[in-house]
Parts: structure tokens; C-alpha cells; sequence
């Protein structure tokens, strides 16, 4: 949020041509991990991230372990050469809190009950970063969850909106998200319309921010349907091979 | 033995569930009430801002310092901004010492926000020499009593030391920096106030005492800055909300916050 | 001690107005922290230091547990913002060394055989620090202990003092300890003439040593009144809400 | 639950030295045979150089990262390599986040010693200002999935990003130094290749999955350069090796090195 | 299995106090007997300057390196000592690797303050050239042996490094520091002895062995300079002392302190 | 491996006078740590090392503990001041992979088997090096490990064998080291002909491989030599009083 950089042109494209309301290039691919009991790969513009699930499982330190329920732990961390300048490989305090928010964003989808004294781990590793990482994550993490047999209320589908030289967008990119005005990650189990991640950065009306939820949730259900296709065809390329990355 | 619970017993969860229901809470107040706030400003002499805040039964410290620095390489023409709270074990036998945990940095980084996104401070004013020197602000928060909703207590305090907060002064001659001892307001732009609300089961509550935090399975915090705008949301707990909540909270947060703003400082810049 | 800066004028009197035998003004308050089982909070001169007493509480991990006796931990730290400079909110080796003679200071004071398997935490935090912060910590911390119903031989107390201009000076301020040429922060059970803390910095002859050992002696018992005097109000003030710092 | 045992069970230990007599292997390879090797190069648009490999079900990914650093202050006119592996969770249950553990420093150290001892990377050619500015070379490695010889798969990963790596020119004005967009390949004086045996009871085996790794007594890795000669060794196990086994793992390892070499990329500096 | 308890069996503290009712040690000293001193200097030869102490089977090492550095902002003026003593678990099955633990820290600090305070080395000597270069004087000990007293004998072990240590010179061109072969002793302006005192029951031993370490209800440590001023106080342990012991010990120790400071080497600056 | 230094003058002696096939003076003593349940101390050229041994002892953290056989664990750490620059006090990574290498060194000589469920602890202090530490610390363990009487299938025995101005030779000191074209550390139990510790760094080619690890072998015998003499010299001495370092 920074300078003047123009991110939307007169024919109201925006920086990389696509329209206000247009999600970039998305693919799913799952189970590509072969140790991993769930995992999921994910394409969404130039953010390339791997999510492994390992669990349900035992709990080390055993004090951790709850006797009604699975313990669910996340972790999300960036690649030192994901971004522009090589980051150091000790995890931050952003990589922390967002490990905290997507883990909260998947729990409401998880019947945990299901697993008691049982850890259940999400691994994400992001290869390659362009802005709404935690989102992709999240919507990879689902897959890779369904994939590791899971049982789930419905899948958990995540999409970042914002706001752009005045303009509410879908599906930041890095630049957008560094140089426009406002930036809102949103995540919801789709078909039970639950907002299971919510945060925002920026600044946003009331109004805006209505019809920021309004987009993201339009994006999601593009998402969810993508979601849905690639456990399906995991299910008919079961047999195939796996080299996607 | 300790009076804090870590898990709420099922009685009391129950009890908090039927009052609401009445639209009662355990603390006699209504479900939109936010507690007594107490602010004290100036409370820290080594600090070049300070705030001592009061919410309910929860008690949190903030303070400013500055450090002359260089200024970070991605953006030459500004001050910096950083914001670190600590759960110390003072405060609740739930906290203990050592690196900072998710649910520290979880407030650091929201008062961050709110902070940053609101243009709380003019870091652009905070350039000695351009490229070369700028002043780093640093607010470090710590608990010193933990009932419930630390992040707007937070929020306050770091808003209300800010606020308060003053710079020396600097004389620059060739290349030497000479700090003086007079001192100015850091400038200030806009203000920012936090609004936290707890879902518990199908109710939801703003401000929520500890042992609301306990019974409640989903969190959302909404930042407003002085004209009303959202400058920060954050979404925190095990469970979720639905669209309608979200944009009926937002409002409701709104009402809060013009409420709350009131008790704030008035910034020395003014 | 680094330069000739003049401490006492022609007068007798020290930077700050003082007699050689006068402490700083004092302040205590007893139970001003909700969720501790006890706790204290002093100002003395510039220092304003909060005190918190957990326990007897169960001792985690559990094979640092004694079998005959409670566990006592100490844990001082100074706020980032308590000094002129912002200190590093990573505790340094001084602050660990000061958490280990301010344990050993009131460790002799306290019937830990009272409670075997369990542990006494007392947490320190120093908002604001002018000189002399470990002797005030020890005094609020024997108020805390004492608030928590910890049973005790009797309070500890403590005071430095140090050597000024050649002369020995009772309650050293922040620039004393600094510009003076000794600094010796004693603590003691006054009724049982135990000295529980005893360190010394600076040079001190065997006739000085003596001499500043008496005067903190005096120093002492004065504090000593002040703090049973806050105990007694805090039970006649026990209904009052404290908002004291 | 996972499907990742800790300790091979004595049954499979027996079936893999009943196989091995005969001189086969459980996935039907012979003694001396290495697994499909597979190596995608420029992944990673963030990277100055990338590569996953993918050796069977190993996979291993590494990025190049350049940074602009004073030099150290023992070679003034060198560049810098800084080698850094890490088998993150997502790739075994064996694994954890936390501090580098001895396995991976150990990988990391061997993949360094193969490349500077091999002179792969002309680190004197990276000097920018003699004394003042040198590039530092970042390989960063993660093991993506662990099934058995992660060393060797490091090392093809980190020397295909290293001979596929551009740095920007740069143009020195009096005491400025100027990054431009313009790009060149890093200068490459050689090339490293790893092979890895373990030694199962009296047998011998060139690339072990993970299972044969669970059953072996020692491990030997060998580096070698594209001259044949040998630039690093390192035994690891804790078992032992004869000197005949060595000395003749010395010579099998080259003639492997000789065939594994032509899958590397071509230096883009060639 | 290990010969080192952790804890004194009940009979051998009996035994301790028993025979102190007579005046009497376990390894046949008095009470106020310090135990026979062996002081090795010179004996790492990367060092600048190193002593090994022998105290009775206690045995610890000392090195001093220096280093050139900016000044401490608040000491333009003045060249830098930091000590560093780690209980390493070579000496005894009580210490452990990782980071200081307090007791470290502690003899650490002790020690550092017996040579501050006595002013042992001057500092202000070790300025190169003012407000820019200093040097910075390290001594590192190391524990290897642990049989009761450690922070004497790494006093003594610290001092004797540091009396015979050399800086080598440097000469100074426009802005440039040369550091020369040629070598200096590093100026010593006194030197600093610590007694230590354990208290048992009523009595009141010095140069406490382990086992009386383990008996002792609290330690008294005092440190003196060549003039027989007390320039460091340690009071440690869960007992205490009556301030009519504590001035005893203030004199019996000046009179030991006397006796044991001929053990040290004379000073290279003499 | 910087510089064109000359290491071998005309008369092929190296640097420190030595012929090429030549040790370095050599110096052992056994039992010099009076706590330690072994221990061993090493003078090699320059290198000075102490070693101690602890265990078999029980496991801490209990659960590391092997229900068939002893946890062997090694540390190497370089003092401080051991080297020309002063070394960081926390381990750096070359320590870490060093303790490793040592570990799986001395590991196949002992017969972990007969102290199920225990740790056998391996402390390697350098106090002083150049060149070869972890040679020099691998044959003072194996006598460390024979005085606590771990019993032993053999000794192990360690030497580092190089390429200095094209030649191979015996015993690299730190000049050779730095400055030679290649370093290969070799550990054995001579009398099986079992290697086990082997590395190389530099480049040599398979001839010259085959020539150092004969070389190695030969430089071995003759340590081995004055390993088993300290052996033999520490039962002699059993009743003086070691202060050898």
C-alpha cells in the first residue's frame, strides 16, 4: 500500500487483464505426496504450494492429546526462495499467525470428535509466492484432508477480495495486494454458508465490505466446484502416477 | 490452589447459555455491553508513551519507545512500526515465559494492523535523513490480568500510549545527528479502536469476559478507524459465523466503537 | 562509575535532596492482581515493580517436583520499555542471575516443607527502574507470598546501599549506582537478624563494609514497618477494588 | 494411520538379505542399479535457479537464492555458497519442524563439500567490488517425499539449479552499486554428482530406498566431479566397511557417476 | 554406573556435621584450610592469554582472546570484558550441554564483577582508536572437573589468564588498522581473588569440596583486590548468614585472600 | 585450499619439517578426568583434547531409551579460544555433523547389546586444535570408552591423510589442511580391517585414493601402537595422581 502504481486500466482490466471479478489460472492436483496419508498441490496464479496430512496419529507430547477429540495442528511455512528476497528459513511471527488462522479455518469442517487422542497434522509448504498464499493453502489443506480420509462437514474453500484503486476485486495478486487499499481473506464451508476465516487489512466501508463478502463469496463457489472435480478425478486416476509438481 | 480454570465445567457453560437466552449475561450485563474501561496515560516515565488500561478485571500496560535505525531497505522514506505483546505469566496461570506464542503474536500482529491500516501514525514523519535514518517505533504491550478480550484491551493501550507518545527532537549538521532534549508529539493521523465479539452457540456477546472466552467457539474482531471505516477484521476460534452475522456485527461494532473512541486520549498533536 | 559527576553537595545532601541515611519515597499495595493467588506492587523512588504469587500450584514438568517440600521459581524481568533505552524483551543474563538471588533471598523465609509435590511461582515484572530493583522486588515479593498465604518465618526485606563521594549512602538512586564507587543490595528477615541476600560491587573496605551493613540494617527495619503496615490495610481494605498502579 | 514404519520388521529385514543373495532387490532392481531419475528445472519463478528431482518416490526440491553481502572476511575475493537442507514434516513422519537436526546438516554439509570441492561454482568470479561486495549463493533444499536416499537427490537438485541459475549484471558507478534487470548465467567451472551405497549384511546396494535404509548396517556416499575424480566422502552408519568394499566402491560408484551425469541439465553458462 | 550423587545420602551429612562439631573435615582440612592451588599458565597456544587451575580435584581451564570491535555506545572511551563460564558435561554428571543455565550465569557475572570492580585491567587502555575500535577482552572458562568450589578456581584460573596475556600492537595509517606480529602484555592495573565460604548447620567452612556443597545450607563469597578491599559479594544458597558471621567472614577471608593471592602469576606488564 | 603456499620444500620435507609418511608427535593419557566414568586425553601436534565418559547411566529423556541395547551419544565441541579467531560459544554445524561421524565411528566397536535400556555419553572437549581434531578425538574416546570399561570388539583408531602439493601424505596439520588439495579422514579398528569413519573433501583421483587409504592404514598401525601402550601404562599408573594437562 505504498505508491501510485495504476492497477486497474480505462477498459477496467486490472494489472494482469483480468476483469474485477475474474480468479486467476487455478489447478488442483491430490495425493501427490506418497508417504503423506493426505495431500494436495495447488496452483492459483503464481502461488505454488504442497499440503501433506499425516493422521490421525499419535500425539507427541502425549500430555496434548484430548480424550474427546483429535488434536489438529497446522503449520504453514514459506520457502526461503518463494518470495523476491530469500527469506530466512526460521519461521516468523507472519507464519505463525497464519498457521493459527488456517488451522481455525479448517477445525468448524473436521469431525474431530471422531479421533479421540489423536493428532491430525497439516504440513503446507508454499515453493512459490503471489499474494492470497493463506487462502490457496487453505483450499489445497481441504483437499488434502478429504484425500487422507477425513471425515468433513463439507469441504473448506478460501479466496482473498479487495479493494483496488477504489474498486472492489477478486483474487489479489502480489501486486495488488502490496500496492492496493485493502485486502480481506475469506474462507466458508460453501454449502453450509459458515465463514470459517475472516481477517482484513486496509481500509473498507461498511458498504464495501459488504460487497467484498458478496465477491468473495461468488469466488469461493467457483473454487468449491474446482475442489470437488479434483478429488473426483483422483478417484478415476487412481492408479495413475503422480508428478505433477 | 489457583482459582483460573483452563476448561469451563459444563455447569457453568450451561448456565451461561440459559441466561443468554434471557439476553442476560453472568456479569449482569446485556449482550452488546462492553465493560468499564479505564484509561491512565503517562503512567511510565522511561517510556516515551505509556497507557495503563483497565477493562473490566483485565489490566494491560502499554509502552512507547523509539530507537534511531536505519530504515528498512523496502521503504527508505519512512519510520517503522513495531508492535510486540507478551502474555506474561503475571497475568493468568495460563501464560508462561519463553518465546512468544501464536496467541501473542496473533495480538501483536492485529494491533499491528489496526494500527498500520488506519495511518494511526505518519511514519512518513518519522525520516530524520532519508535513506539513512528514521525513527522506529516500538509499542511493548504485557498483560498484568487476563479476564477476557486482551486484544481490545491491547488495542487501547497501545492506541491510548501512542497517542500520548512524544520524540526528541533532532538538530542534523553535516553528517551528525544531534538528539536534543526537547521533545514533540509523534505525529498522529487517524485513531484506531477494536471491537471483539464471542460466539456462544447461537448468541453472540461483545467484549467477553474469560470465562465467556471459555464457552465461546468463535471470535471476530472488527478495527475501526475515527471516520467508522473497517481498518482490520480477525476471526479467531474453532467455530464460525455466517454471512449475516459478519455484516450485522460490523454494524454493531460501528455503534461500539463510537462509543469506546470517546474514551481515548486526546493526541498531544492535537 | 564512570566519570567525576559531583553526588552530595557541600550540604551533605545527595543528588536528589536526600540525607545520606534517607530512602526514597515508598509506596506498597497488596493484591491488586485478580487472578493471582497473591500479589504486591511497589514504587520506591522511581521504581515501580508488580509482584504475582502463584501457588502451591502442581509442578509441570513433574520430575522437577520435591518430594519433601515445594518447589520455589523465580522469574524477574524488566519491561522493554522500564529503562532508557528499550531493552531487548529476551531476558538477559542479568535478569536470570537476579531471578536466582531474589529465590535465595526469600527461599529461607518460607515453609516450603509445608507443601511437598507442588511449586510457588513468584513473577516479577519491573514497569519502571530508577537503581535498587532487585532489593525493591524482594520486598514486594515477601508482601505477594505473604497475600498468598504462603506460611513464612517471617517478610523478608532489603535495601542497597553503596558508597557515594567516599561516603556510604543508604537507598541508591539510578545515577548513584551508576556515578557511585560501590553498590551492595542486602536483604534480610529483620526479627531474626538473617541476611538472606548479600552482594556487593565496587570497593569497599572492611571498616566500610561494616558500616554499610549497619546502614542498611537501619534502612531496613524502616521498610520492614511500611510493609507490615501495607499487610494490615490490605485487610481492612479488603472489599475496596484496587486500581492502584 | 500412517503407513511409515520407524524400524523395519524382521520379516521384511530377512526378505530383503534372502533377495540380495540371489543379487536382487524388492523393487526388482539389481545391486548396482540406480532408481529413474527424473529433473525439472526452472520451477520456480521467485528462484534465480530451481529444480525438483524426482529419484522413484524421493522428491526433492532446491532453489537458488542470490544475495548481495559483504564478503567474509577470510577470502575477500570470493563470493560465498551457503548450502542448506531441510526434511521438513510434510515429506515423513520421521521428520519435525525445529532446529536443523544432525541429518539434515549432515546432507547439507556433504552436498557443500561435493560442489566447492568440486569448484562447480566459480565463487571468484562472484566478486562484485573486491573486499567490499561479493554474491552469496543460497541453495535451499526440502525434501518433498523421503523414500530412501535423500543425499543423492539433494545433491541433483542443488547442482541442476545451480548450472540452470542467472544473477543480474550489475554496473558500478563510484561507490553505488546498481542491480540491473538484465541477467547472465552464474559462472560454472565443473560439475558434482553423489552416489550413495548401503551395505546390507555382505551385500552392497547403490541407491537404497528407505526400507533398504531401515535394514542396512553402513552407508557410503561418494562424490565424484566430471573428470572421474573423487571430491567427497562421507560414511555414515553404524556399521563399517572393508577397505577392499571401499576401494571398489570407488570404482563402481564412477562408472554409476558416468551414466547418472547425463541427466543433469547443460550449464546455461556453456 | 556414575560415582556422582546428586543428592548427599543422610548419613554422610551426619558424618559432615559430626566431625565440624570437632573442627574437622571429611578430607582432613580445618575449617578455614583452602585446599592445595595448582596454576598452569601458557597453555593454549591459540589463546592470548590461559591458565589451568587444579583446586583440590576441581579443575577448571581458562582462555582469553581478544577481538576488535566497535565501542559500547555508552563507553566510546573504553575497551570491553565480557566473561563467559560454561559447566560443561565432561566435569560432572550434573551439567548438561545447551544454553547457560544460572548457575553459569552466575560465576559468570561473579567473576566478571571481581574483575571489573577491581579494576584489573584498565580498560581504557584497550582503546585503539577513540569512539571507533576498541578491543574486546573475552575469557572463556570451561569446567572440567567439578569437586565443589568452581567459582574460585575459575576466578583464579580467569585472573591468572588475563595477568599473563598478551594484545599484539597495532599501528594506525589515515583510516586503516594494521595489527602487528609484535605483542604487548594488556595493561593490569591490579588483580581480584575470590574466598568462597559454605555454611553447614552453625559452622562455617572455606573451599567447600562437592559433597560439602551438598550438605551446605548457603555459600558466601568475597572477593578482594590486592589491597585487601572487598570488591565482590555472592550470597547464594536456600539459607542464610547473621550479619555478625557475615563481618567474620569479611575479615577471614582478607586474611586467606592474602595467603592465596602469591599463587598467581606475576603480571607480563610488571 | 586457498593459495599457492609451498607445503613440501625440495627435500620433501613438509612444513613442519616431517617426511611425507610421517605422524606428528603423539602424546595419550587414560583417566585424567576424575569424575568421568572414563576418560582420555589427546596431544597430536598441536591438538590438545580431553574426552570423558559417563555410562552406561540411565536415559534422560527416558522414552530415547533402546530396549535392546545402549543409547551411544557423542558431543564434540571446540572451546572458545581452541582456535585463531574466537569461536561462537554455541555449536555451529560443523560440531553437529563432527559429533555424528564420531558417533557412527565408535559405534561399531562397542557391544551396545550388553547394557540394554542405558546411555553411554561421549564428551569431546578440543582446548586446543590443529588439524585432525576429529581424527585425535576419535582415537582419546576409544581409550575413554576402554577406561570405563565399555567392553569393545577393538579399539578404534583415526588418522587424516591428504594431497599437499600433489603428494599424499600423513597427518595433516591446520596449515595443510587449509591450504593442501584434499583431506581424508579415516577411522578403523585396525585389527579387523574395518573402516568406520571415512570422508574427503578436496579431489583425488581413484589412485590417489587407493594410495592415501593405505597410507592411512599404516599412520593407524603405528597409533594404535601408543594407544594400547597408554592402555597399558594407565593400569601401571593406577595409583598416581593425573594432572597431566
Amino acid at each position: 500500500m505504498k505508491s501510485k502504481l495504476k492497477l486497474i486500466d480505462e477498459s477496467g482490466r486490472r494489472i494482469d487483464g483480468r476483469l474485477l471479478d475474474e480468479l486467476r489460472p487455478l489447478r488442483f492436483e491430490v495425493g501427490i505426496l506418497k508417504n503423506a496419508d493426505g495431500s494436495a498441490y495447488i496452483e492459483q496464479g503464481g502461488n505454488k504450494i504442497a499440503v501433506a496430512v499425516y493422521g490421525p496419529r499419535e500425539v507427541h507430547p502425549r500430555h496434548q492429546a484430548r480424550p474427546d477429540r483429535a488434536l489438529l495442528r497446522t503449520k504453514y511455512r514459506m520457502a526461503t526462495f518463494s518470495v523476491k528476497d530469500r527469506k530466512s528459513p526460521t519461521p516468523g511471527r507472519r507464519e505463525i499467525e497464519i498457521s493459527k488462522v488456517i488451522r481455525e479455518a479448517l477445525e468448524p469442517a473436521l469431525l474431530l470428535e471422531k479421533f479421540p487422542r489423536t493428532a491430525i497434522d497439516v504440513f503446507i509448504e508454499v515453493l512459490q509466492a503471489d499474494g492470497g498464499t493463506r487462502c490457496a493453502s487453505i483450499s489445497a489443506a481441504a483437499l488434502a484432508l478429504a484425500d487422507a480420509g477425513i471425515p468433513m462437514r463439507d469441504l473448506v474453500t478460501a479466496v482473498a477480495v479487495g479493494k483496488v484503486d477504489g474498486r472492489i476485486v477478486l483474487d489479489l495478486n502480489h501486486l495488488e495486494d502490496q500496492y492496493g487499499e485493502g485486502d480481506m481473506p475469506v474462507a466458508m464451508m460453501p454449502s453450509l454458508n459458515a465463514i470459517t476465516l475472516l481477517q482484513c487489512d486496509g481500509t473498507f466501508t461498511l458498504e464495501e465490505f459488504k460487497e467484498a463478502l458478496e465477491l468473495a463469496k461468488k469466488g469461493i463457489g467457483v473454487i468449491y466446484e474446482k475442489q470437488r472435480e479434483a478429488l473426483r478425478s483422483k478417484y478415476l486416476d487412481a492408479l495413475k502416477t503422480y508428478r505433477v509438481i | 490452589m489457583s482459582r483460573i480454570e483452563h476448561v469451563i465445567p459444563l455447569i457453568k457453560q450451561k448456565t451461561i447459555r440459559a441466561l443468554l437466552e434471557k439476553g442476560e449475561r453472568l456479569d449482569g450485563r446485556k449482550p452488546m455491553d462492553f465493560r468499564d474501561v479505564e484509561i491512565n496515560v503517562g503512567v511510565i516515565d522511561s517510556a516515551e508513551g505509556s497507557a495503563i488500561v483497565n477493562l473490566g478485571n483485565t489490566m494491560v500496560i502499554a509502552g512507547v519507545k523509539l530507537g534511531m535505525a536505519s530504515p528498512f531497505p523496502d521503504s527508505p522514506n519512512s519510520g517503522a512500526l513495531i508492535v510486540n505483546a507478551e502474555l506474561i505469566p503475571l497475568a493468568s496461570p495460563l501464560f508462561e515465559y519463553g518465546p512468544p506464542k501464536e496467541e501473542d503474536i496473533e495480538i501483536s500482529r492485529v494491533v499491528d494492523r489496526g494500527i498500520r491500516s488506519s495511518k494511526l501514525i505518519d511514519l512518513e514523519k518519522l525520516v530524520i535523513v532519508t535513506g539513512r535514518k528514521v525513527w522506529f517505533v516500538y509499542v511493548d504491550l504485557y498483560a498484568l490480568n487476563h479476564d477476557g478480550n486482551l486484544l481490545d484491551a491491547c488495542m487501547l493501550a497501545a492506541v491510548s500510549a501512542l497517542l500520548t507518545a512524544r520524540k526528541p527532537k533532532t538538530r542534523i549538521e553535516g553528517d551528525h545527528i544531534e538528539i536534543l532534549d526537547e521533545k514533540e508529539p509523534i505525529p498522529i493521523g487517524n485513531t484506531a479502536i477494536s471491537i471483539t465479539f464471542a460466539k456462544i452457540g447461537e448468541y453472540v456477546v461483545v467484549d467477553p469476559t474469560y470465562e465467556e472466552e471459555l464457552a465461546m467457539d468463535a471470535r471476530l474482531t472488527i478495527c475501526y478507524d475515527k471516520e467508522g471505516r473497517i481498518v482490520a477484521i480477525q476471526k479467531g476460534g474453532s467455530g464460525y459465523f455466517t454471512s449475516e452475522e459478519v455484516i450485522d456485527l460490523g454494524k454493531k461494532g460501528l455503534e461500539i466503537s463510537r462509543k469506546l473512541i470517546s474514551k481515548l486520549p486526546t493526541p498531544l498533536s492535537e
